[in-house]
């Protein structure tokens, strides 16, 4: 890299991490707080620093050119007397660089001292064949009385024989009706309701049972011309009379 | 008694993390490939085979080679047993009603109770909880094992006895009976009626 | 010094067992999972910790969780060529601790703090390690991903959590985890006071 016999310059771009890294490289350098660099000489040191690349016509990647461009700007800015109107203000410019120097540096900082802490499998292992631990699971069931109780009841109310309990209903048989509507039609001598016809005090469904089947039985005693039916209109009472 | 201190040399000290750290135990020429030829690997040994003694870890020699392993009379506390409370499935609650109700009982007794059939699994969870035992064989073809419960079934149930378990009426009188199922059968009664 | 006579009570040599016999650290309510609820486990712990000072095993701390481990000066004679971990490059090494330091944070920020694109691979190459990992995206334009580290990366490093990061508490009271905006800021009003 170097030029034969310039033993004292030492430039070795493929080292640096970009122009940042240069410029913090420079900066400890200076070989006090960061915080109380020079901006101005740091800027220096990088201008001349690629001034010799230049001269030894190295190829710079383009970002160490674009920075020394700026930091050119910088300079000139920080030297000339300041106009109070630019915006930021060369010294906010040197201010931002500075934080950005200490903040890569604390991170560089950081970053060794952690690689040089006992590692795990480098400087410090574990046991490498552990007999390990082992938890045996044993499950202990639960189950109340109630719930035992309750699931044969279940078990008995599902598998019980079903039986089928007929109600013994209180009806008028047809059979029944026929004898008693032409027992009843003979001490008739006017037209009478067929609700007359039924037995006194019936009620509910065996009511409607005795309806039922005293109508039907007056349809069968006036086919067989017993009796004869009367009504006015559709709904109207029902009248009955024995036949003449 | 050998003080710690007798050991706190640099081969000892070596010896001991090189063991520890390997997946195998080890011979004294792989020892020595790590902690150097002319050490007295076979003294270090001896020295931290004295040392362990007694100790929840042993320096153990297998063949001729050396490692590590944990006191054989601790093995107990590396097993660690943990309970875990699961309750019983509904199958399972089911199944061991059937068992308690009208024990011994056999496997295809109980399918006929429960009408469906009842998975290998059931039984044996009855079994783990140590609520059934196996009752001896029924003497028909087939020659099929019967269930029972056991004395822990009734003390986990506060049961005196197994007469203690309420009887089918006391059942239906304390509302126990499914009520869906009592409900379906007394419709399906008036339904009938009514086509006749 | 301690006789190692001492330390021969069940307690002392079941928690040695136990620690000895686990893949992994233990907490002390873990260690008494196995050696009983009621032992004083701290008290066992703190006597092996003095025996085995300065020996070629150790009993290390990390976090609240206890594991042996080997004596980290012993590291060049268990060193295996297998083993031995690639050597991160510096901007592996830059990239690791700008991701613990930070986390979570994008590669964008990472970048700026580097003054340098990373490629690529820098980030890969710590995913493969186990140390860094995706931490979901941060919501603004572009929902960029961030990397924040792994259990791994603390076990790795000997950390039990990220607060014993080394001067973390020192660069935190220094802005130096803060972005150069918010630095600049502060200092800004700073020396506006300053002036005046």
């Amino acid at each position: 890299m170097s030029e034969s016999g310039d033993d004292t310059l030492k430039i070795d771009i493929d080292g640096w991490e970009g122009p940042l890294d240069l410029l913090l490289a420079l900066a400890r350098n200076q070989k006090v707080d960061l915080r109380a660099i020079s901006i101005l000489d740091l800027v220096e040191q990088y201008l001349a620093f690629v001034n010799e690349a230049r001269e030894l016509r190295l190829e710079l990647a383009a970002d160490y050119l674009v920075m020394a461009a700026w930091l050119a700007y910088l300079k000139s800015a920080l030297l000339l007397p300041r106009n109070p109107e630019e915006s930021p203000s060369p010294e906010e410019l040197a201010l931002r660089l500075q934080l950005r120097l200490e903040r890569l540096n604390a991170m560089r900082e950081a970053g060794a001292r952690l690689v040089a802490r006992d590692r795990l499998g480098r400087d410090v292992f574990l046991r490498a064949a552990p007999e390990g631990l082992r938890v045996v699971r044993q499950a202990r069931w639960e189950a109340e009385i109630y719930d035992l109780i309750a699931a044969y009841g279940r078990i008995s109310a599902r598998t019980r024989p079903v039986m089928h309990v007929v109600a013994v209903r209180d009806v008028m048989t047809l059979e029944e009706a026929i004898d008693r509507v032409s027992t009843l039609l003979g001490t008739r001598i006017e037209w009478s309701t067929i609700e007359s016809f039924l037995p006194e005090g019936a009620s509910g469904t065996y009511r409607k049972s005795a309806l039922a089947s005293s109508f039907v039985a007056a349809l069968e005693l006036a086919r067989q011309g017993r009796l004869e039916i009367r009504q006015k209109s559709a709904f109207a009472p029902l009248y009955l009379k024995a036949s003449a | 008694m050998t003080e710690p201190g007798d050991l706190a040399d640099d081969l000892g000290r070596a010896v001991e993390a090189v063991l520890f750290a390997s997946e195998h135990p080890l011979s004294i020429d792989e020892i020595k490939g790590h902690v150097g030829q002319d050490a007295d690997v076979r003294g270090a040994l001896a020295a931290l085979e004295a040392l362990y003694a007694g100790r929840g870890i042993e320096l153990a020699r297998r063949g001729d080679r050396w490692h590590f392993q944990t006191a054989a009379d601790l093995a107990h506390l590396l097993r660690r047993d943990r309970e875990e409370s699961r309750k019983l499935s509904r199958a399972g609650i089911e199944t061991l009603a059937i068992i308690a109700y009208h024990e011994p009982v056999t496997r295809a007794e109980i399918e006929a109770i429960r009408g469906v059939q009842i998975s290998k699994g059931t039984i044996d969870v009855l079994m783990e909880a140590g609520w059934v035992r196996p009752a001896g064989r029924r003497e028909v073809p087939g020659r099929p094992l019967t269930y029972a419960t056991t004395p822990g079934f009734l003390s986990h149930f506060g049961l005196a006895s197994r007469r203690d378990l309420p009887g089918i009426d006391d059942l239906k009188a304390a509302g126990l009976l499914d009520p869906v199922d009592l409900a379906f059968e007394t419709m399906e009664s008036e339904t009938v009626t009514e086509d006749e």
